[in-house]
């Protein structure tokens, strides 16, 4: 059994929304020094498969098809066994 | 190394034209705001001549096409505007955003016009129901639409959804909006008044959509990752706060016109705003609030990022403005002045970057006139129809009601907020949707319609069933049907054949909007559907509003009761 | 009696909500989030529906903090009625006025339609017009309905009859189908259906009007 | 400056409704290997902190207050000196 973490967050440059409401609350609770808020969602699969390079090769696959969108995200991950 | 006019997707024919009216060669800036400008989706040189042919004037209508969107007097002192619009590109890469954006940019339409935004509708297009990418696509662009108008908080009256397999690569996604507005408190993109200043009102910008104007006007190449940065992210929030700081300041004298920021961004509502008045503007670029650091003047001419409007305001109204956008969270920044010049001069660190006469490249675009020919598949279509010999008729029937296009739409609408506002009589799920004007008692019933196979088979009739179609489904369900927008989807323009079907059904649609007496008072072109080896039906989207007098009157398809009679009304 | 509405940053069912109470006869105001007190002769506050703060991060968190919120727990604790329908409800349960919190539905999909109930407790300031068990029709319209509630809790809101509303035929996963509730004390409570959207015939029915009218019977039993 | 690196997930035993779309999603393109998939959120703050100790009580508080809602979901996060 393999375990898959992918993350995937927006494309620099573009806008994250949610992560801007996030940051401006976060101030208006009186936290001044934050400067800064990103946000990302992380994936966390778990994998039958034969070997690592299999695993590797059909997450990056699902990354490409379904978790993340390349229009406008980027992804990364790791695999590792169990 | 390509010319360059072919860098911004100008023929050598138009970037010559842009050296007689400048007198000299554009910049680099210059030629990016003519490139975008002068495509099709933003000039209609291919559409022009052929637009001609709509009747526009009509008794009710008080605003036809040239202004963000239409608007009818429906009595009262209330008007109606409304209008539709594609994104059909943005949708093919980014579903989800490409939607919601696309629902976004016609909502602002309506209320740059000084009107509260209260119905969408949406009119979408796939290929084959039963391929994952259309499944795909479908999830992503609901949900999108869903997204975007259930948090801005309006309902969803109506729209279609048809499948076919020439839009498996180039999927359609028409959005319309209603809103209303008192007749004397119409708001309109004109940049009037040599002094007056000129405001960036609402979310920051970034480098999204650079150039997404051109992107709409190509067609959709099969590795459509080169054109990816295109797409933008919408944020409805920011959408919700803007519309409702620019509805407190309808009663405000002190502004003088009011523009959203679509495509070509910053450019087109400069160029338009100050053309529509004869007037030029000032534009300082360092005072635009940006989202990211380093950018340069052209790439701050053409962002496209969601959530901005331009506003003309007089001097003495800058605190007004600032303090209404204060209160909703919202920056609005003085960008520059209206001058007399009729030139759009732009500044950044001090230095001049461009100057283009905004007539010019509103208005200076020359017109295309490609080749019409008729196309060889309606020749060769045989006259008499064939007989569809011995059938079984209780399988015909379950085919039929299976059959996606035919099929209840309810899995789509159902993600749609459709009563919020409190207002809507019929929702989606019937021929026509209605809502009541709160405060009288009227309705507005609205309808999308466009069955392809009709403008394919036969583009002059088929123009007109559309329209045709449309008026049915007000007329049944109790409504006198009073003006249309149109969203002309077609493939690329610049082939005969398509050219010929293109402007054959545009005469269609004009007749018959003639005959009926619903003029088309505002409208929307996207020509290039196409991909690599598909390209799309002509799909001539009509969106035709109507007016009822007593709300009480309308008529829903359902059977009321046992026993009731059944006719059969016309030939 | 006197209503107010609250205005959040992407309240979209303010006037809504402002519009049916009218409707009934009674006087409603909106009151704006940044507001730091509440007007002194306000009997029963609702939250509205909608997408506050776009419902980024989650629905209801960002607004649970705005200034007018702590006035609002403040008149909560004293016994004012206040109702949360939708994202009112959501910032309800944000803000700790109400146990459970809501989820994505779990279709992962927006659901709008009409939805039957059943009034599970008819003995409340929210649902006293109503008759016990009665099937009613309101209109839903939410991404995030998904009521969720531990074992634990939920017995305590059996118990303490805390449950108002539950639905016929669970359309978002809702922990023992409820769709809504009130607190411990009996004047705080909140829904996902939207009544307010249910006042008048021509807009398909009136079941929710006996909501706003049980408010009001309640509140003049009380003074 | 300081970053903060905070993980918000589902507790034990709460259905994630996201996290089986997504995994109904993966089997349904054919990847009959995934077991399981978990989605979490993460947010990446910058801080401009006095020191560590400073940043990670105000992260905590901040993850408390805003980015966790305790009726469903746990944090964790980590500080790292910039
Ligand atoms: N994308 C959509 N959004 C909202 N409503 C829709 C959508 N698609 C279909 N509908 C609703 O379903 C009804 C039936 O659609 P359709 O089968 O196209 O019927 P008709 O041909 O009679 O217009 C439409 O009138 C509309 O109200």
């Amino acid at each position: 059994m393999y375990t898959g973490k992918v993350t995937v967050q927006y494309r620099k440059g573009i806008l994250d929304p949610q992560a801007q409401a996030v940051h401006s609350a976060v101030k208006s609770l009186g936290y001044n020094s934050v400067k800064d808020v990103e946000q990302r969602k992380e994936f966390c699969l778990k994998l039958d498969c034969e070997n690592k390079e299999q695993a590797k090769n059909q997450l990056e696959e699902i990354c490409q098809k379904l978790l993340a969108n390349p229009a406008i995200e980027d992804y990364q991950f790791t695999v590792e066994e169990e | 190394m390509a010319n360059v006019w072919e860098t911004v997707g100008l023929t050598k024919h138009e970037y010559e034209t842009i050296c007689q009216h400048l007198d000299r060669k554009p910049n680099d800036l210059e030629l990016n705001m003519y490139g975008v400008l002068w495509s099709e989706h933003c000039s209609y040189k291919h559409s022009k001549p052929l637009l001609k042919h709509f009747p526009t004037k009509g008794e009710k209508v008080v605003q036809g096409p040239g202004e963000n969107a239409g608007i009818i007097d429906i009595g009262d002192n209330k008007g109606l505007a409304f209008k539709i619009e594609s994104h059909n590109h943005p949708s093919a890469v980014e579903p989800f955003q490409g939607a919601a954006t696309g629902v976004g940019g016609i909502v602002r339409d309506i209320f740059s016009m000084g009107a509260r935004p209260v119905a969408i509708l949406n009119s979408l297009r796939f290929g084959n129901i039963n391929s994952a990418r259309t499944q795909y696509l479908i999830e992503g662009v609901v949900s999108g639409i869903s997204h975007y108008g259930n948090c801005l908080g309006i309902a969803n009256v109506g729209g279609e959804v048809y499948f076919d397999e020439s839009y498996q690569q180039n999927p359609l996604v028409n959005a319309m909006c209603l809103g209303l507005v008192d007749l004397d408190k119409i708001k309109k993109g004109t940049a009037e008044g040599v002094g007056n200043l000129v405001m960036l009102v609402g979310a920051s910008t970034g480098r999204d959509g650079i150039a997404g104007a051109s992107f709409a006007s190509a067609d959709l190449e099969e590795d459509t990752e080169s054109s990816r940065p295109q797409v933008q992210v919408g944020d409805p929030f920011m959408e919700k706060l803007l519309l409702e700081a620019c509805l407190e300041l309808i009663d405000n004298e002190n502004v003088v016109g009011v523009q959203d920021l679509g495509a070509a961004g910053l450019t087109s509502a400069c160029c338009e705003m100050a053309e529509r008045s004869g007037t030029g503007m000032k534009i300082n670029l360092d005072n635009v609030h940006l989202r990211e650091r380093n950018m340069n003047a052209t790439e701050i001419m053409l962002s496209e990022s969601q959530e901005r409007m331009l506003y003309v305001v007089k001097p003495e109204g800058v605190e007004d403005v600032k303090k209404s956008f204060k209160k909703w969270d919202l920056s609005a920044s003085v960008i520059g002045e209206v001058t007399e010049d009729g030139i759009i001069s732009m500044y950044h660190k001090g230095k001049l970057e461009g100057k283009i006469p905004a007539e010019s490249i509103t208005e200076g675009v020359p017109v295309r006139q490609p080749e019409s020919k008729k196309p060889k598949y309606i020749e060769e279509m045989p006259k008499e129809p064939s007989s569809l010999g011995e059938f079984d008729h209780n399988k015909m029937w379950t085919d039929l009601i299976s059959h996606p296009n035919v099929a209840s739409k309810r899995w789509v609408y159902q993600q749609y907020d459709q009563h919020v506002g409190a207002n809507t009589v019929i929702s989606p799920g019937q021929n026509a949707g209605v809502f009541r004007i709160k405060g009288t008692n009227k309705g507005i019933g609205v309808t999308t319609d466009c069955n392809p196979q009709y403008p394919y088979l036969s583009p002059y009739n088929g123009g007109m069933n559309v329209v045709l179609e449309a008026y049915r489904n007000l007329s049944a369900t109790g409504i006198t049907p009073a003006a249309v927008t149109d969203c002309l989807n077609f493939p690329n323009p610049e082939d005969s054949e398509n050219y010929w079907v293109y402007s054959n059904v545009i005469k269609g649609m004009a007749e018959a909007t003639k005959i009926l007496d619903t003029p088309v008072v505002g409208g929307n072109v996207s020509l290039y559907n196409e991909g690599p080896t598909h390209k799309i039906l002509p799909t001539p989207v009509v969106g035709m509003v109507g007016i009822v007098e007593d709300i009480k009157k309308i008529t829903t398809p359902a059977f009321k009761k046992e026993g009731d009679l059944l006719y059969i009304v016309g030939n | 009696m006197k209503f107010a509405v609250i205005v959040f940053p992407g309240s979209n069912c303010d006037k809504d909500a402002q519009y049916a109470v009218e409707s009934l006869g009674h006087n409603c105001r909106l009151l704006w989030h940044k507001d730091t007190s509440l007007p002194k002769d306000v009997d029963c506050i609702i939250l509205p529906g909608g997408f506050s703060y776009g419902d980024y991060l989650r629905s209801g968190a960002i607004a649970r903090f705005s200034p007018i919120m702590e006035a609002v727990i403040k008149f909560a604790e004293r016994g004012g009625l206040v109702i949360g329908i939708c994202n009112g409800f959501q910032i309800l349960l944000e803000s700790g006025l109400l146990p459970g919190a809501l989820m994505k539905n779990n279709s992962t999909k927006f659901i709008c339609k009409r939805q039957k109930l059943n009034v599970a407790n008819n003995s409340t300031a929210f649902t006293n017009k109503y008759k016990r068990n009665e099937e009613i029709t309101l209109p839903i319209a939410h991404g995030d309905g998904n009521y969720y509630v531990s074992k634990d809790e939920y017995k305590k809101l059996k118990e303490n009859n805390q449950i108002l509303f539950t639905y016929s035929d669970n359309p978002n996963g809702s922990s023992f189908d409820i769709a809504g509730i009130c607190n411990d004390k009996g004047n705080v409570a909140g829904m996902m259906p939207h009544p307010e959207r249910a006042i008048e015939e021509i807009l398909g029915g009136k079941d929710g009007a006996k909501v706003f009218t049980s408010i009001v019977k309640n509140f003049q039993g009380r003074v």
